[in-house]
């Protein structure tokens, strides 16, 4: 069946091995879709122009919700009228995303028959992304899903955003905490701050298992909660024989299935702190030294695993450019015990959240507020003493704000004093 | 009950927040969640997790557009149907992962996969290129300075042997965003494709007024260059374009700001990131190209400069070494000559932190 | 002609710049001039420097107070008579060089220097610690928060033997600066002393108008602490004292704005820094202990303080290993640990870069 | 013989085997300089109330010269009226510092009659700096000085201060640039702005012979000149044998006399770039990655020297901390090639200084502007290149100021026509 619009230049994108969304798009269209029909006209002018077509929101929402809805109205519904209006749904995913073919076959029902057919699996911050409908069926399809799939809206807005993990415990042996627990605790307890606009932004909360951070929380959380341990590394030295012998292969054969392995170049000598010793018949960590990085563990992961007093570091304030500069979160809690149901960590969250709602300025991420008023101000917020773990180094300019509570007479001088030792 | 659009009220349930984790879980995840033990890469795409109690699970990853229909959705389910009682996962990249318990369905199902056309091309495990985490771009976004999935698919069909094979020194991962908000972890990827306007915003100062809020509009401005003016009796913004570096916050917070150009949009290029706090700490992605054209519909310089930068990596870098990790033991100035690529005036930070790239030291390679 | 002070300008010359640096050059240098072969340390102190030519070299190095009179330099000029020729030289760290053509002169010239009691310590090469780069302190500056000669003369008393010794990992160089002006590389020494202030200036309305412009001491802030403000009838400043962070700067431009006191101020300690380009890049010194009270006349805690630090470095650092270095590879929680050293608010930095310094990596040591 | 101010605390330190400031001063006191006299009364003082006694300057000088003299004047001139004035002068060095006994001498003469007596040999810039005099002796002691011991003022103020660079070639087997000349050359050539003020504010060269930086010039000097070389390493085979062999001491017996070298734990593992390898016979250098730290040349000085051909890399903007931040130079030439007369460099310099003068506020170091207006504009300048050896990291925010030169249409939309192809 000839689609309504020729996409001369999308069509180039059916080519090569890689899945193609034009194929895949097209697929659905030419089922009668129209509003893939017209979407795919709208890319092609898009394409041709270099240009986008889609005009800013406008609010649109379910009743009651503050969020989980992005309006969208496109710039030229007098050639696509079919995607004049095309928001999108973010469906709070279950955390780490298992699902079976019987839940996804009725989300494809209900969005066949009340939206685009077009979806994002997953968005970047981890919601099934519904692509496209009218803001008539906004509340239909919430009615749905709630009722039918039992499903809740995400975030979006200067909201809580759905919180999201790594696979954890479900199927890696590296997790020290159990991040799905801890993202789905997390999203029920805090369903308020999700669904409505309540902060100066929005904020994200990812967890990963293990210092390899697969769900980039460091990167990306402003509250980033990574697992870790405290006490040793489990070492079973035969396995490390095996290792040693090419009777295993390295790296989980993550380098495929090579036979030379080389304990002495590929693990003693690129732990960065130095803090292994291989004899030729057993392997030693000096613990005390180790800065848990997993890379000893990665590459003999039969020989190696993380200790058992597991736990998590807690960093704070990732987020992407906008406006301050692009950051990274920086440590502020190393090691918590996280234990259903995280009573510390959730005070910890409400004492944070009230420092950031008291004192943030409207669209200042949570690390743009410790940029602008120091860690020390957030530290006692959240009645947290200074360690050095949470800093790479201590300061190395020598504007130091003393306290004026340590200095005899705060900021007062005796004016009428000093003259007297001084004359001016 | 069904709907009642006139009483939207009746029933409502909220705030029920998301299905448990484990609701979809299959059997031997239940049975052995907490309990794994290790994991062996079977062949690129095919993970096997073994569990203290001796049971293995097999995991098939396949790549995927992200961008997909209920129609592509409904054929994964059916595969899943098939060969894993209806049990899959996406992973935090964007790959789906077929479950299987057992071990006899893990052949058939593979070659089931690859019977399916360009479908489901397994692998991005281990030392490969694994699926490009990326945005929405001209797909439904209203800031993008470059299209999101086109741009992904050129790039990956180009990659495409190294999605499915275990050949690179580490892992690499790609990322894109299509404007400055960076909807992603773009700013600590090996591999980084930005959009980016190269033209201030303008003003349609007739609009300014009835369409945005003055005052959030100058605080949005990161280097303000924003500052209230009036337009005869109407009241509108100037632009200082000097300070202006064209990320668009104020666009966002305005639309009577429009600064997407069909010639000064394009695409930046970063390279070095990562997260995983293996062996070095995460790194930012730093600049690698300050600028190539959009070129709709493959992108094709674009496809070749990241060809370029993944071949110099894959001859040079070591066994485990991200490409930041390969770029910090070679040095900058290396990177440079072994890609062939320019060093120029933009690749020199000038915002807040700048001064601490500068090269304090005399340690450098001629 | 005699000088004139009637007439200053009869005969007057202007603009000849110092003597040229071979001026005084001993012969063997002029000889050798560029054709240095090697050196050796032949002891704490003794440095044989051996040309091409097989011509030999010793030059012997002793302390000094650097604040010194003219009849300490005379005594100097003695011995240079005596075994140099009347050649010697100062080093860039203020030690003296008798420069020893002879080799026969050598071992006379050394027992010499221990026979004149405690005025010429042998020493300073090597791993060594040598003298301590300092300022004016209370001797000649406006500024200062603490003395200079005076902590130095204590803490080069608690570590003489390791001036004339070569027992240290590697050469551990200590500045101190009576300011935050910094008079010297202290922002880069393995161990840096450093005078501070802690309490805002207080403002001399009276004065401020008479003695100062406002506009230089406004500019002169670094956190933009002063605005200005009127005091009756005469213009003044005003100080936000919650933004000071008793740099003293607004001092220097502003007698009327004194913030010296007994009680505030004292001694940061810093730690780690490095000029040479060996092994690592330069590094800036990192706060180690934010304050010490001012306790002439010998300042024992600072002393004390130091001599721990030294110390735990003495004890831990590798060969080659300078303080920074050190510090680098056992990670500053283990420094804090091993010296005893609290760790404190002050120690996070919270100025205009601090985000670098945050630890953004879960790698770190319990 | 007993002096005016009793000076309890100051004769503490007296004690212990460090040389005594306070001896020295008490020493030359003792034969009737009341000026010392006044001067450890003074101290004591300070001493006792923790707090120094001295006033700010006020401006004293010699005709013409804009700089040279630190004016200074006590605060208890009632107690001390010796040192009721007490103006420091500068007198530039001879460039590393080397004297004789005779010009010591003539030195001390002078200023045993025209001033305190009290000297700072030298001062962290490096001059010769006498402590102590009165106005009306300033002309005086300017006149014998220029006369008699052919010496003259350094800089102070917003002048060129006095440069200062390493012992260099006179006495160092590593200098590869001739940091005695050029500090001299340099002198001479500016004495005019050393003498006076036209600088936005103060202005340091310092060099240094080789990447040890004898000088801290990296840290202390706005333009800072290091030597290098871009060949190779020159390796003495039989030397390395030597020192294998334990014949020759390691690190020039910096560390002691000690027999137990280890060339793979002390220079091979040690290299920054890894690019050394010793077989046991043979010392090879992969030289075009040896980033020249020093680091193998000063563990075996016999055996390795710097290459021929060498030169200098000129750095910029090292500084204390007031205002912005302490400061590290840093590389703008990554090579050039030092000869006298340094055409090429010095007209470098007028380059800087224009862009400086023009662009510099009032008290605004170089390194303060650069940090201000972004190293482009410094480079555009001083007509250089930009070169990944001028950074460590490119950028890594997207924050980038296009060139709208290159930029088809530069900052110009057509406003119109974007509105035909984007309905509002
Ligand atoms: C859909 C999604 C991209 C995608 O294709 O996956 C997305 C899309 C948008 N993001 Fe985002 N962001 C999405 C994940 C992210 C992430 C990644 C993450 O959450 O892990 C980031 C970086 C991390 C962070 O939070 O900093 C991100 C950083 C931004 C920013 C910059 C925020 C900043 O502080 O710098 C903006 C700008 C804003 O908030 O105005 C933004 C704004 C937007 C808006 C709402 C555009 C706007 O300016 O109003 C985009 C709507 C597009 C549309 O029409 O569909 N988006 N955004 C992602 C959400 C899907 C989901 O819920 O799963
Ligand atoms: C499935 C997934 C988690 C999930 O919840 O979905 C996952 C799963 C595993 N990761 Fe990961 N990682 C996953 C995203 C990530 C991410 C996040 C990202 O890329 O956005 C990272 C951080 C990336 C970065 O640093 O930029 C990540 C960094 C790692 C590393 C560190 C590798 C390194 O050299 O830095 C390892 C260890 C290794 O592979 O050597 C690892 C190892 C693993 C292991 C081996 C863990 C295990 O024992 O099962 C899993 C199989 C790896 C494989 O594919 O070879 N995983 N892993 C994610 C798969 C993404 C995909 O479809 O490609
Ligand atoms: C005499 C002097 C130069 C001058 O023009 O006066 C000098 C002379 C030498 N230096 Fe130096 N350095 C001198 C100040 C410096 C400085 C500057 C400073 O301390 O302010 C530095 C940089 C300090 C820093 O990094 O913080 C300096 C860093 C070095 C190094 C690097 C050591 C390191 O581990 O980083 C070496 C090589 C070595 O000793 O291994 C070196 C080596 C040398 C050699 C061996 C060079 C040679 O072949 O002759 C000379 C004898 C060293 C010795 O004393 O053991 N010189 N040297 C200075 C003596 C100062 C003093 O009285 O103690
Ligand atoms: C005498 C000397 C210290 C010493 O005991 O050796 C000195 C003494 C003073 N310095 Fe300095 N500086 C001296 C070398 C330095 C150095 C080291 C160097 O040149 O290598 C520095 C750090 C490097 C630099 O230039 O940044 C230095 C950084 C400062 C600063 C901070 C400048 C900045 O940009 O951060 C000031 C403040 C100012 O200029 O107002 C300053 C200001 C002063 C003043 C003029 C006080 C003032 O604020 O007006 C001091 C006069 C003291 C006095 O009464 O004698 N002095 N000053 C040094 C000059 C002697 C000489 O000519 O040889
Ligand atoms: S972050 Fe750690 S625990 Fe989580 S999936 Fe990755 S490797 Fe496993
Ligand atoms: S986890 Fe990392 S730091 Fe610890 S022993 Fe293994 S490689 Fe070394
Ligand atoms: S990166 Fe920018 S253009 Fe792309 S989806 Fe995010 S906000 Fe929209
Ligand atoms: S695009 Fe960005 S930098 Fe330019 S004016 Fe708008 S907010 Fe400011
Ligand atoms: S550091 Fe400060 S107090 Fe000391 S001499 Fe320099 S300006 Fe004066
Ligand atoms: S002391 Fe420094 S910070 Fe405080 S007011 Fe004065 S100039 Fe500002
Ligand atoms: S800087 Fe180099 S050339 Fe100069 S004295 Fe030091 S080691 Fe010798
Ligand atoms: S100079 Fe430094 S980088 Fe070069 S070979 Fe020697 S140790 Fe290695």
């Amino acid at each position: 069946m000839a689609l309504k619009h020729a996409t001369p230049m999308l069509d180039e994108l059916e080519k090569g091995p890689w899945p193609s969304f034009v194929s895949d798009v097209k697929r659905l269209a030419a089922k009668g879709n129209l509003m893939c029909e017209d979407w795919l006209g709208l890319m092609e002018l898009s394409f041709k122009e270099k240009e986008g077509h889609w005009k800013h929101g406008g609010i649109v929402g379910v009743f009651g919700y503050g969020g989980g809805v992005i309006g969208r109205y496109c710039d030229r519904p007098d050639l696509f009228p079919n995607v004049a209006h095309f928001h999108t749904m973010r469906v709070n995913q279950p955390a780490s995303k298992y699902y079976n073919s019987d839940v996804l076959r009725k989300i494809c029902d209900l969005w066949d028959a009340k939206g685009s057919g077009l979806t994002n699996m997953h968005g970047s911050t981890g919601d099934i992304v519904l692509l496209g409908t009218t803001t008539d069926q906004l509340e239909p399809i919430f009615y749905e899903l709630t009722h039918d799939l039992k499903m809740d809206l995400g975030g979006s807005g200067s909201n809580l955003r759905s919180p999201e993990g790594c696979l954890g415990m479900s199927r890696c042996e590296w997790a020290c905490i159990n991040t799905q627990d801890i993202i789905y605790d997390l999203t029920q307890e805090f369903q308020d701050a999700l669904h409505r606009p309540m902060f100066p932004y929005k904020f994200k909360f990812k967890s990963s298992g293990c210092p390899m951070d697969c769900v980039a929380a460091i990167a990306r959380a402003d509250c980033s909660i990574i697992g870790t341990w405290r006490d040793d590394i489990r070492i079973d030295q035969e396995a490390v024989k095996g290792y040693v012998g090419g009777e295993i292969v390295p790296h989980g054969g993550a380098g495929g299935p090579r036979k030379d392995f080389d304990i002495k170049a590929e693990v003693i000598d690129l732990c960065p702190t130095k803090c292994m010793a291989f004899d030729g018949k057993t392997l030693k960590i000096e613990n005390s030294d180790c800065v848990r990085c997993m890379h000893c563990i990665r590459v003999m992961p039969r020989a190696l695993r993380p200790g058992v007093d597991t736990g998590a570091t807690i960093l704070l304030g990732a987020k992407a450019p906008i406006l301050e500069g692009a950051q990274l979160s920086s440590v502020v809690i190393p090691f918590i015990k996280m234990e259903s149901p995280y009573t510390e960590f959730k005070e910890f969250v409400e004492k944070l959240w009230d420092y950031w709602m008291e004192n943030g300025k409207n669209r200042e991420r949570l690390g743009e507020l410790i940029q602008r008023q120091g860690l020390r101000e957030l530290l006692k917020a959240v009645e947290l003493e200074p360690d050095p773990r949470m800093v790479n180094t201590p300061r190395y300019n020598p504007y130091i704000f003393y306290d004026p509570e340590k200095v005899p007479g705060g900021w007062e001088h005796d004016a009428t004093e000093y003259r007297k030792r001084h004359q001016a | 009950m069904a709907f009642d659009p006139n009483n939207v009220m009746q029933d409502r349930i909220t705030d029920i927040g998301p299905p448990s984790y484990d609701k979809f879980f299959p059997p031997i995840i239940k049975e052995n969640f907490g309990k794994w033990k290790y994991h062996e890469i079977l062949e690129p795409g095919v993970l096997m997790h073994v569990a203290e109690s001796g049971a293995a699970l097999y995991s098939v990853r396949v790549g995927s557009a992200r961008l997909i229909s209920t129609e592509y959705i409904r054929e994964v389910c059916a595969i899943a149907d098939k060969f894993c009682d209806g049990h899959m996962r996406w992973t935090t990249r964007n790959n789906i992962e077929f479950l299987v318990s057992d071990k006899a369905k893990l052949a058939p199902l593979l070659s089931d996969l690859r019977g399916r056309g360009s479908w489901f091309p397994i692998g991005g495990t281990g030392n490969s290129i694994t699926n490009i985490v990326h945005t929405q771009g001209w797909a439904h976004c209203h800031t993008p300075a470059i299209d999101a999935s086109g741009v992904v698919k050129a790039v990956m069909d180009e990659l495409f042997d190294y999605f499915g094979s275990h050949k690179l020194p580490a892992q690499v991962r790609i990322a894109l965003a299509c404007c400055l908000n960076m909807c992603g972890a773009v700013h600590c990827s090996d591999i980084s494709i930005l959009g980016v306007h190269r033209k201030p915003p303008f003003v349609e100062n007739e609009r300014v007024q009835n369409v945005c809020e003055i005052p959030l509009v100058i605080a949005a401005c990161p280097t303000a260059a924003i500052k209230p003016k009036k337009f005869g009796e109407r009241k509108s913004v100037e632009i200082n374009n000097s300070r202006c570096m064209f990320c668009g916050n104020c666009y966002t917070m305005c639309p009577a700001l429009p600064l997407a150009d069909a010639e000064g949009d394009g695409i930046a290029l970063w390279v070095g990131g990562k997260v995983s706090n293996v062996k070095s700490a995460p790194m930012f992605s730093k600049l690698a190209v300050p600028y190539i054209p959009n070129e709709p519909p493959r992108w094709p310089t674009t496809v070749q400069t990241i060809k370029t930068i993944v071949e110099a990596y894959a001859a040079g870098g070591r066994r485990y070494e991200r490409v930041g990790e390969w770029i910090n033991r070679i040095g900058w100035e290396r990177f440079f000559e072994k890609t062939g690529l320019e060093f120029a005036h933009e690749h020199i930070d000038d915002y807040r932190l700048a001064m601490t790239t500068w090269r304090t030291t005399t340690q450098f390679k001629f």
